[in-house]
Parts: C-alpha cells; sequence; structure tokens
C-alpha cells in the first residue's frame, strides 16, 4: 500500500498539506525575523550617523520606484508561471519564468548602479550608520533576489528536460513561487520603510 | 534503493563507514548525534575541570589569563550548542518518527544535511584551538570587546563563523521536525496525543526557527564589523554596543530553553513509566511548555537590568521574567503529581528523573531571585549566577538527558545499560553536582565575580572553591563510571524485548532496536498512552502482511558533499576567499544533483 | 485518601531531612556575610533597600524549596513501588491544577511588587546636595573625578561618609561594571552610553569594588577599593590632592623626575609638570594609594620596581608595555613616585 | 483544502485576468505611495498613511499571490507567527532605543542636520 501511494507522488499527510509547502511557509516565518532584526538596526542607527550623507542627500526615488514597479512585475510573470504549470501551459510557464529571471536580473542590475551611484557620493559601509545598516539590509535583501534568480534558473532549466518537472512540477513552481513572492513583499515594506518615510 | 522485504526478522545490511555517510535514516543520523554530542560534552567537561583545577586555590597558575579566558568561552559554547543541543536533537532524531508512528521524518536527506553541517561547524569552533586561539570574549561576546580593535586574533571569526553554520544546520533540523511533527503523524495521533517530549521539542524547534535568524543578523554585524569596515557596534562611530547584547538575548534567552525543554520531556515521558500510572496534567503540561516558548521571547532584557535600562523596562522585563515561573511551577507541581499515589519503581533511569525535579527547582528558584532587577544587581555576573544556570543545565538538561539514555537504551540497542553501575554513575553525579554547584551560591553572595581567571586569598573564597574543584573531580568520575557501564554493556548480548518498561508509548511498540522502516505495520493510536491502552483493551498487535514492500528512501552522498561545501564557505571567510568559492560551487552542484536524485 | 501513618511519619521524617539540610545550607550562606566583599551586610542605603528586598525574596524561596524538595523525596519513599499494589489510573485534576497555577502566581506578584518599588527608587535622580564622581573604566583599571574639585585619581574612590554620592559611569574602550558589593548593586559602563548610579554611604572604612563585567585579559585585576571617611578628613584629602605634585628632592629623586617627564608623559599625567599624557592613571599623587596596578599588589617600592621592570609581565595584557628600563633607572623613578603623596 | 489541490492546480479560482487586476492595483497603490511622500503632509500623517498602503500592498500579495486566501489555515498560522514575533520585536526595540536616557550621542551633540524625529 505504501509503495502504490509513492507512485503518486502524494503522500498522506497528518494536515492533509504538502510536506514541501508547510516547509517553506515555515521557513518565510523565519525570514519575517531575519528582515526583522536587519530593519530595526536600520531604524535604530537611523539618526545615529555622526557624518554624512544621510538618506535625504543620496536617496533617487524615482530611480528605486523603477526598480520596485520592476520586481512587482515579476511578482505578476511568477504568478502566471504558477498558473500555468498548473493548468499545464509548459510554453506559458516557461516564458513567464524566463520573464522572471530576466526581470529579477535587472532589479538586481539596479541595485548593483544604485550602490555604485551611493558609492560615488561617498556613501559605503564604513562612512556611517546609514551607510552600514542600509548596504547590509539591501545588500541581503538582494542576495536573496539572487538566490530567487538561480533558484528560478534552476527550475527553467529543469523544465526544458524530457519530462519537464514531472508529475510535482505544478507544487514545485507553486513553491518557488512563494519564495520569489516573499523577496517581494519584503521590498515592499523596504521600499516604504527605507526610501519613502523620511 | 534500500528496499527492505520480508518478515521479521529483518536482515540486517551489512554496515559500512559508506553506509554511515549516506545514510539518511533518522536512527542512525540520531545515532550519530548522540555520539558526537556525547564526545564533545567530554570536551567541555575537560575544559571545566581544567578551569576548576585553575581556581581551586588562590592566585592559581595552571593555565594563564589569555588561556583561561579561551577555556571559559569554549566551555559554554561547547557545551550548549556541541553537546546539550546534539544530544538532544539525537534523542529527538531517534525517537520522532518511533513516538509518532512514522517510518521517518519529513525529509530524511535534509535531516542527513544538518547533521553534516552540525559535524562542519562543531569541527570548525573547535579547530580553534590549533589555528590561531580560541575564542575568548564570552560565549555572549559583547561589542566592543569582541570588535576587532579589542580582539584582534581570529577567536572571534571562529566564533561567529562557527556559529552562523552551526545555526544554518539547527533551523534546517529544526523545519523538517517541525513539518514532520505536524504532518507525519499516525492515524489516531492527534496534536493532543503526541507524547509530551514530541511536544516540547515542537516548541523547541519552533523557539529556533524563530530566534535563529536574529543572531545571524548580529554574527553577520559582527563579521561585517570585524572584517568588512562597518561600525555597527563601534560607540566612536555612532554605533552601540548595546545594540548587540540586545539581538544577542533575543536570540539567548530563546535558547536557553532550547537547551531545558528536551530534559522536561523526557522526565515527563520516564516518571509516568516508573509511577505506572499516566502523566498528571498532561494537557497543563504541554500548555505551560508553550507558554515558556512564547513568554521566552519577551524576557530577553533580564540579563540587561545592569546595563542601564532605565526604570520602565526594568520593570517591564521583571513582570514578565517573573510570569514565567507560573508555568514552570505548574511543570514542577504536575510532575510531583504524577509521583503521587504512583508505584514507583526507581531504576537509574528514575532515579534520574525524580533528581531532576529537585534539582531543577533550585535553579529555577535562584532564577526567580535574580528575576527582581534590585537583588539581580547584586548578584549579576557572579558566581551565584554560575550556579543558578549550572542547576538549570547541569542540573535539569544533563540530568534529563541521562535520564533518556538509561530509559531508551534498551530500545536503542537491544541492552540495558548496568543497573550497579548505573546507580553509582548517578550518586556520583548528584553529589558531586551539588558539591560543584551548590557553594558556588555561597562563593557568588561573598562578592566572586564570574569570568576571573585568579583571585586573591582572604576574600573567603578559598573553601568553597577547593570544595567545587573537588565536586567537579567526582562528576568526571561518574562519567568514567558511565562510560565503563557503557562500553561494557555493549559488549553483552542484546536481551530487551519490544517493551522492556511496559511504556505507553509507540516507540516501544516495535522491536529493540528498530527494523531500518521503524514498523512493520504503522499503528493505529486511539488514546493518549496507546500502547496501555491497547493493553487494557485486549487489543492485539497487528500482524504484519506475509509479504511486505516497504519503500524506504535510497541512501545519498549529497548530504555529506553540501555539508563539506558550507564548511568551505566557512573556512574561505577565515583564511582565503577562493575557498569560499569552491564551497559555493560545491554547494550548487550537489543542490543540483540532489534535486534531480530519485528519491521513489 | 486519607493518609495512612506510614505516609504521615514518612512526610516528617523528609521534611526533617530536607529542613536539616536547608539549616546547614543557611549557617554557610550567613557566613557569607562576614565576607570583605559580601553583598550580605550593605552599608549604604540604596544597598539597604536591595537587601531588604533580597531577604525577603530568599525567605519565599526558601519556603518554596523546602516544600518542593520535602513533598518530592516524601513520595519518592512513600510510594516506592510494592508488591500487589496498583496505583489509581488518574489523568489530572483540574482543581489541584487551578490551585497550584495561582500559588506560583501569588508568589511572583509578592516579589514582583516590592522590586518594581525598589526600581523605581534606586534608580530614581540622586539627592540634589550628592557628591558629584566620574567613574571612567579603562582596561584594566578604574579612573576617578571630581568635577569642580580638581581632583583626578585612579583605582581608589574617597567618599564622605553619610552624603550621597552620584556616580556618572564612562568607559574608554569596553563595557566594564562598577561594584562595590558592601555599598552598590552594579552598573555598567558602556562606552557611547552615560550610566549613573548613586547611594550614601553610612560608615567610614575601606570597601573592596570590582570589575563585574568580563572586559578581556585582566579583568580579574580590575579592582579598585573605596574608602568613606568622616566629613572633615574628605575635605583634607580633597586638599592634597587638589594640590600639584611635590616637586621632586634629592638627586635620585630628581632624576627619577627627569624619567618620569620624558619617557611616561606620553601617557601619565602628574599636575604641575610638564607630563599631561591621557592615556594611564594620573600619577599626581601615586604615592598617596594603598595598591597598585589597580589592586594587584600593595603600593611599595619594591612591588612598584618590579611592575616598572616587566608592566605585562605582572599584569596580563597590561597596556602599558615593557619599557625596558634599567634597574638604575626603575630606583630613580620608584624614589620620585613614592615621593608623590 | 483538499491535498490534491497542490497537484492539480491552486485551490484559488484566480486567473490571468484578475493577476493583472491585482497587479494594476498594486502599481496604483505604489503611485499612490510615492504621491503622497511628495506631498507635503506631516510627518505623523505621512507615516501612517505609508505604513497602510504598504501592509495592503504586503497583504494583497501574500493573500493573493501567494494563495494564502486559498489555502490551508495552517499556513496562515505559520506565516503569522513569523510576521506577528518580527513586528513586536521590532516594536519593543525601538521603543528600547529611542527612548534610551543613557545614550551619550543625545540630540544636543549631534551635528546641527541631526535634529530630527525621536
Amino acid at each position: 500500500m505504501e509503495a502504490t501511494e509513492a507512485a503518486h507522488g502524494e503522500h498522506h499527510t497528518s494536515l492533509g498539506v504538502d510536506n514541501r509547502m508547510l516547509l517553506m511557509w515555515i521557513f518565510l516565518a523565519s525570514e519575517c525575523l531575519f528582515f526583522g532584526s536587519l530593519i530595526s538596526t536600520y531604524l535604530i542607527y537611523k539618526g545615529e550617523s555622526l557624518v554624512r550623507p544621510l538618506p535625504d542627500d543620496v536617496f533617487d526615488i524615482p530611480l528605486t520606484s523603477l526598480s520596485t514597479f520592476v520586481l512587482l512585475v515579476s511578482s505578476f510573470t511568477m504568478v502566471l508561471a504558477v498558473y500555468a504549470a498548473h493548468h499545464n501551459f509548459p510554453k506559458m510557464m516557461k516564458l513567464s519564468l524566463l520573464s522572471t529571471i530576466l526581470l529579477g536580473l535587472v532589479f538586481l542590475g539596479f541595485q548593483v548602479y544604485e550602490f555604485r551611484l551611493f558609492g560615488s557620493e561617498g556613501l559605503n559601509l564604513s562612512t556611517n550608520q546609514f551607510g552600514a545598516s542600509f548596504f547590509v539590509l539591501t545588500g541581503f535583501h538582494g542576495v536573496h533576489v539572487g538566490v530567487g534568480v538561480l533558484y528560478l534558473g534552476s527550475m527553467l532549466i529543469g523544465s526544458m528536460r524530457r519530462n519537464g518537472l514531472g508529475p510535482s512540477g505544478g507544487l514545485y513552481m507553486e513553491i518557488a513561487g512563494l519564495y520569489w513572492h516573499f523577496v517581494d513583499i519584503v521590498w515592499i515594506v523596504i521600499f516604504t520603510v527605507i526610501y519613502l518615510i523620511p | 534503493m534500500a528496499t527492505a522485504t520480508g518478515t521479521l526478522p529483518q536482515v540486517q545490511e551489512e554496515t559500512t563507514i559508506w553506509t554511515w555517510l549516506t545514510t539518511v535514516d533518522h536512527k542512525k543520523i540520531g545515532t550519530m548525534y548522540g555520539i558526537s554530542g556525547f564526545a564533545f560534552f567530554l570536551l567541555a567537561g575537560l575544559e571545566a575541570l581544567i578551569i576548576r583545577t585553575q581556581l581551586a586555590v588562590p592566585n592559581g597558575a595552571v593555565v594563564d589569563a589569555d588561556r583561561y579566558n579561551q577555556l571559559f568561552t569554549m566551555h559554554a559554547l561547547t557545551m550548549i550548542f556541541l553537546g546539550i543541543m546534539p544530544l538532544g536533537a539525537a534523542f529527538f532524531n531517534y525517537f520522532l518518527p518511533l513516538m509518532i508512528g512514522a517510518r521517518d521524518v519529513a525529509f530524511p536527506r535534509l535531516n542527513a544535511l544538518s547533521y553534516w553541517v552540525f559535524l562542519g561547524g562543531a569541527l570548525l569552533l573547535t579547530s580553534s584551538f590549533i589555528f590561531g586561539g580560541a575564542p575568548d570574549g564570552g560565549w555572549f561576546a559583547y561589542a566592543p570587546l569582541s570588535d576587532e580593535e579589542f580582539s584582534p586574533g581570529a577567536g572571534l571569526d571562529f566564533y561567529a563563523i562557527g556559529l552562523l553554520i552551526l545555526g544554518t544546520s539547527s533551523l534546517m533540523a529544526s523545519l523538517n521536525f517541525a513539518v514532520t511533527v505536524f504532518n507525519m503523524r499516525a492515524p489516531g495521533m492527534s496534536m493532543m496525543r503526541l507524547p509530551v517530549f514530541i511536544w516540547m521539542m515542537l516548541v523547541v524547534n519552533f523557539l529556533l526557527i524563530l530566534s535563529l535568524p536574529v543572531i545571524t543578523v548580529a554574527l553577520v554585524q559582527l563579521v561585517f564589523d570585524r572584517n568588512f569596515t562597518t561600525n555597527f557596534f563601534t560607540p566612536a562611530e555612532g554605533g552601540d554596543p548595546i545594540l548587540w547584547q540586545h539581538l544577542f538575548w533575543v536570540f539567548a534567552h530563546p535558547e536557553v530553553y532550547v537547551l531545558i525543554l528536551p530534559s522536561m520531556g523526557i522526565v515527563s515521558e520516564v516518571l509516568p513509566v516508573f509511577s505506572r500510572k499516566p502523566l498528571f496534567g498532561y494537557a497543563a503540561i504541554v500548555f505551560a511548555g508553550v507558554a515558556i516558548g512564547v513568554l521566552g521571547f519577551a524576557v530577553w532584557s533580564h540579563h540587561m537590568f545592569t546595563t542601564g535600562l532605565g526604570t520602565v523596562p526594568q520593570i517591564v522585563f521583571t513582570a514578565s521574567t517573573m510570569a514565567i515561573a507560573v508555568p514552570t511551577g505548574i511543570k514542577i507541581f504536575n510532575w510531583m503529581g504524577t509521583l503521587y499515589g504512583g508505584s514507583i519503581h526507581f531504576n537509574t533511569a528514575m532515579y534520574f528523573a525524580v533528581s531532576f525535579i529537585a534539582l531543577f527547582t533550585i535553579g529555577g528558584i535562584s532564577g526567580v531571585m535574580h528575576a527582581s532587577p534590585p537583588v539581580d544587581s547584586q548578584q549579576q555576573d557572579t558566581y551565584f549566577i554560575v550556579a543558578h544556570i549550572h542547576y538549570v543545565l547541569f542540573g535539569g538538561a544533563i540530568v534529563g538527558i541521562f535520564s533518556g539514555l538509561y530509559y531508551w537504551f534498551p530500545k536503542m540497542t537491544g541492552r540495558f545499560l548496568d543497573e550497579r553501575l548505573g546507580k553509582i554513575h548517578f550518586w556520583l553525579m548528584f553529589i558531586g553536582m551539588n558539591i560543584t554547584f551548590f557553594p558556588m551560591h555561597f562563593l557568588g553572595l561573598s562578592g566572586m565575580p564570574r569570568r576571573i581567571y585568579t583571585y586573591d586569598a582572604d576574600l573567603g573564597w578559598e573553601t568553597w572553591n577547593m570544595v567545587a574543584t573537588i565536586g567537579s573531580y567526582m562528576l568526571a568520575l561518574s562519567i568514567i563510571v558511565f562510560l565503563v557501564n557503557f562500553f561494557w554493556t555493549m559488549r553483552k548480548e542484546p536481551t530487551a524485548t519490544d517493551n522492556p518498561w511496559d511504556a505507553p508509548t509507540l516507540e516501544w511498540a516495535t522491536s529493540s532496536p528498530p527494523p531500518e522502516h521503524d514498523f512493520d505495520v504503522i499503528p493505529e493510536v486511539r488514546d493518549r498512552d496507546p500502547l496501555w491502552y491497547d493493553r487494557d483493551h485486549g487489543i492485539e498487535k497487528v500482524e504484519p502482511p506475509s509479504e511486505m514492500h516497504i519503500h524506504l528512501p535510497p541512501p545519498s552522498y549529497f548530504p555529506l558533499l553540501i555539508g563539506l561545501g558550507v564548511l568551505l564557505l566557512g573556512v574561505g571567510v577565515l583564511s582565503h576567499l577562493a575557498l569560499t568559492a569552491l564551497g559555493v560551487v560545491i554547494v550548487i552542484y550537489s543542490i543540483w544533483g540532489w534535486a534531480l536524485e530519485p528519491t521513489e | 485518601m486519607r493518609p495512612s501513618p506510614r505516609a504521615i511519619s514518612l512526610t516528617v521524617l523528609s521534611l526533617a531531612i530536607v529542613l536539616i539540610t536547608t539549616w546547614l545550607i543557611w549557617i554557610a550562606w550567613d557566613a557569607t556575610a562576614s565576607d570583605p566583599m559580601t553583598t550580605l551586610a550593605p552599608l549604604s542605603d540604596n544597598a539597604d533597600a536591595v537587601q531588604g528586598l533580597y531577604n525577603f525574596v530568599t525567605i519565599l524561596a526558601g519556603i518554596v524549596m523546602v516544600g518542593v524538595l520535602t513533598l518530592t523525596l516524601a513520595f519518592a519513599v512513600i510510594f516506592r513501588e510494592r508488591a500487589g499494589h496498583e496505583p489509581q489510573q488518574i489523568h489530572g485534576n483540574s482543581r489541584l491544577e487551578v490551585l497550584w497555577t495561582l500559588i506560583p502566581v501569588a508568589i511572583v506578584i509578592a516579589i514582583a511588587l516590592p522590586s518594581f518599588s525598589v526600581i523605581i527608587d534606586t534608580t530614581g535622580d540622586a539627592p540634589d546636595d550628592a557628591l558629584e564622581v566620574v567613574a571612567t573604566g579603562n582596561q584594566w583599571w578604574f579612573e576617578f573625578e571630581y568635577p569642580g574639585l580638581d581632583v583626578t585619581t585612579a583605582n581608589e574612590l574617597h567618599l564622605p561618609v553619610d552624603r550621597a554620592v552620584n556616580v556618572e559611569l564612562r568607559s574608554e574602550d569596553v563595557i566594564h561594571s562598577f561594584w562595590v558589593p558592601q555599598l552598590s548593586g552594579k552598573v555598567d559602563m558602556v562606552p557611547g552610553h552615560e550610566n549613573r548610579l548613586w547611594f550614601t554611604p553610612h560608615e567610614t572604612g575601606m570597601f573592596l569594588g570590582q570589575c563585574a563585567e568580563f572586559c578581556g585579559t585582566s579583568h580579574a585585576n580590575m579592582r579598585f577599593r573605596v574608602f568613606v571617611h568622616a566629613p572633615e578628613d574628605f575635605d583634607a584629602w580633597v586638599a592634597s590632592q587638589a594640590a600639584d605634585a611635590e616637586p621632586a628632592q634629592g638627586d635620585l629623586a630628581l632624576a627619577g623626575e627627569k624619567i618620569a617627564t620624558t619617557l611616561c608623559a606620553a601617557c601619565h599625567t602628574i599636575r604641575g609638570t610638564n607630563a599631561v599624557g591621557q592615556i594611564g592613571p594620573d600619577l599626581t599623587h601615586i604615592a598617596s594609594r594603598t595598591t597598585l596596578a589597580s589592586g594587584m599588589f600593595e603600593n611599595n617600592s619594591e612591588n612598584m620596581a618590579a611592575w616598572l621592570a616587566n608592566p605585562p609581565g605582572e599584569k596580563p595584557g597590561s597596556i602599558m608595555p615593557n619599557l625596558n628600563l634599567n634597574a638604575e633607572q626603575i630606583e630613580q623613578l620608584v624614589a620620585y613616585l613614592q615621593d608623590l603623596k | 483544502m483538499a491535498s490534491d489541490a497542490h497537484t492539480k492546480g491552486s485551490g484559488s479560482t484566480l486567473g490571468p485576468r484578475q493577476y493583472i487586476q491585482i497587479t494594476i492595483g498594486l502599481a496604483v497603490v505604489t503611485v499612490l505611495e510615492l504621491i503622497a511622500s511628495y506631498a507635503g503632509l506631516g510627518t505623523v500623517t505621512l507615516v501612517t498613511v505609508l505604513i497602510v498602503m504598504s501592509a495592503v500592498k504586503f497583504g494583497v500579495v501574500v493573500a493573493l499571490f501567494m494563495h494564502l486566501r486559498f489555502e490551508s489555515r495552517v499556513f496562515t498560522q505559520m506565516f503569522m507567527l513569523g510576521l506577528i514575533l518580527a513586528t513586536a520585536i521590532l516594536i519593543g526595540l525601538l521603543a528600547l532605543f529611542w527612548n534610551d536616557s543613557t545614550d551619550a550621542l543625545g540630540p544636543e551633540e549631534l551635528p546641527p542636520w541631526e535634529h530630527h524625529g525621536h
């Protein structure tokens, strides 16, 4: 009886939810604390910088708004990829996935550009508390986007194999989507709390 | 592909080094956790012995100041992260699937990965003694002492990188276990029928899942301060060392419960079995454990009462801290209620379990004493606190772990640890522990600060320091007795039946030691004490079908490989970044291989 | 269930065992009150308030401990396995469980409320007429400044009796903690923060203090002393300390002064000379102090010579390096410094 | 939710059309945020408005893009556990630091441009 269950790739679970989905959600709860601590540090050190530049000196809100839109659109393409995976539209799925990856890369490009711009205006890790807490917070967010790009990239490569992602493809895509959307909502918070609130 | 086919007794596969290195069997992984945890427990004990020898007489000259500071730092780090935590994880690994009626944890390969990453982190941290000096800033590594300016050596980098790696391991293990508890329970095993040990470990897993990211952030900031020019904790540049303390204790207070809750779970299993009656107030004990976990996140600043916290925060954190005494008290009373009216069979496991109640009570009560900030202002950072934490962590955590070891040993090995040697072990440890740690209360009240490598004569500290040192040697002797017992027992023939203690929980429904697939037939749970229910209602064990085809996950070498990659990542940060790059490559390659590896 | 005579006698026996043990512990516990750095013999008003709270908490803790240990022991003995005895299978008792939820609630409220009031009293502002002192922690020694009195000294804090002192706590490097058990609980010296504590000493005498927060290699050797004087003695001490250093007398001391004002001047201040260094302790009146190297050694010529010969050898990690002085230079320096009363 | 929801398609009834609408909605809120931040509102009003709007965006993405609204309640409970605790610790830490009377670098010692906020 175990063997027949296994063949379906769907085990009986006590809560009736998939183990991997549950794992990802609990992991995201943990990530809340990770970014919560980084944001706490940023806010605690707000106003503790002894030298310029301060946020008002370097932030380029229109530029960051643009990269925020890029990430927002990537969430949209991601959700399409999940939809396509569930409804078995392989072409749409691959296209959406590719778009998501590219948009993620564009976002990273914006971030690299922004970091270099701030650097040229005299802000680096050691300049002041703003520099340290800003770069570490947004840098770790960037690392998450980068990991997401690798994650989705491997999904894309996997989906191009002969059997695609296999019978659990929709589930795998949905879990990858959870991660990607989480990275997006962290940015929603960062954009508001770090960039927009004076 | 490991597929156990046939009927009992299961054909034992030949075990080689390779089977251990690639195993994904929770019992083998639990065993490896247990052996490594015990080895590090011995190492930490050795460090403690050197510390006690140094302090036996005033102006001791066994080690110099710097070495002493390394020793007490590493004693704490080793005991906490490499001794007690993995020993708890060992039991949990071994017994979680058995106690909830599952064939394995939810993610067997992730489980193996957690172990290998743990081992890598543990070896990295310990190797600091050889490479450039061990961390010497205390396990709390308060900034700015831990900053590069005041600790220029590599020790604190080993600390930060080592703890980051160990944290990764704990996070993966906790996620895995939490999912397993929620989702892999046998039919009928509702949450309120879970054994208390499982409940306490579930709380532990959530404590870790939710607190490890906080210390991760703090450690990252420390690494950046020390290596990448930031000034998070440098006061002259606007940084604040108090931030480190907050982030550290937001993690480290729940961590204390991570250490003690497993033992609370273990004695909650042992006491009813040998009292021959069910646990008194199961629901209250479970809710008290959950309450301790929740409150554990609201009390961290009581470690910082003397840092100039201010009046209102002192009052707030006093109130929340004292609140924890209530669920703790509930647990103690319920354990006593379990003993009351029982028919207590005193074997070594029960000796340890009952003494746990007494010793933990002493540690808990002294904890309430310095929950009051004015009292704490005299006791903070003195030997009074050293006494307190050792009553909780030795009298509590370690004593509980030994209780579990004597209790579960027949299940794990099919052999009973010798009772006579066990009782010698118990009495030496019980007396030795009280002789070692009780006098530390007196020393603290006499004004002896912690973490001093030397002290003057004529301060009234000589006698009790000598007594404590004698006690510590008794403790060492008790451990030797235990080791003798262990090795002697392992040479005996296995004689244990499935359920030699007539215990009520599911791990006793299978053979001793359990087969690789844990249960021939997944048991059905009809009560909180399933085996007692079945016994009293004459329900026979379901016979396995003559043709069994049980699917087990195949062994995998990718966990080991990723563990190696993670270790290289850390080593690279400490030595040459090229190694980090190599580590990243190995990790990415192995994750890819892992994803493509067939598991069906 | 009515307790049997056997159960009663075993409970009494358990109680007796626990009480005797507790009594023995109490003797040792109480004996610590006569040790030099005891926390149990307060001689200032704030330490008194803490002590009152401590006594109350300790008695409650003692009662709880005796109760739990007695019952655990008694149950373990009374309910030992006996042939033919089948225990009643009970799963709990709601009324009892509510009761023993309420007991700890009552106890912690009883401890918390007086704690709050002592917190408010002791962490509040010092009286207006309090003597102001700035205490600064350094690796591994204490500096004490008296703003307005022109006095700076190290490792020895002098105070008038029966007058409140408001100690402002600072640190030059890492976190230290200011603690004189008989006069006050500890408060940390945190770089970048200005903590403070205040107390009013009741009695004259010498009290031992010690850094109570781990601060690196020589944390164990970071000790200090507090001298509480009658008011007129304190005024005399202030007058002598506020004066500039005595000019050197005699050839040996003159040679020593020359070394001190050149070699030592980069780190140490000797008021009245051109030595104005800020790194090490003020040496203007070093000979008036009772100890050297932050309470490690008695202050005499012999110990001072040994110190000057190799400071890191005497005190691990000492920031003061080995200056490779020869025996003659040491003799000259000691002659000069020991005259700086 | 039935467990087969995960293999055969998410339990949601949302399709591409709805996703486009949601995305446009999110973009609009983001534009509103930008307008608010340039509108010269008082600090308290602005912070309140911004936090409310970003919370709305956060909630919409979690509930609809991440399908939390259509999934087992366990997922919601798990995620809320982390989210609530993170928020509580953030508020606790800010309360502790913004009321710290011992900070030697108080506002009066800060450079003139630093006189704002707490």
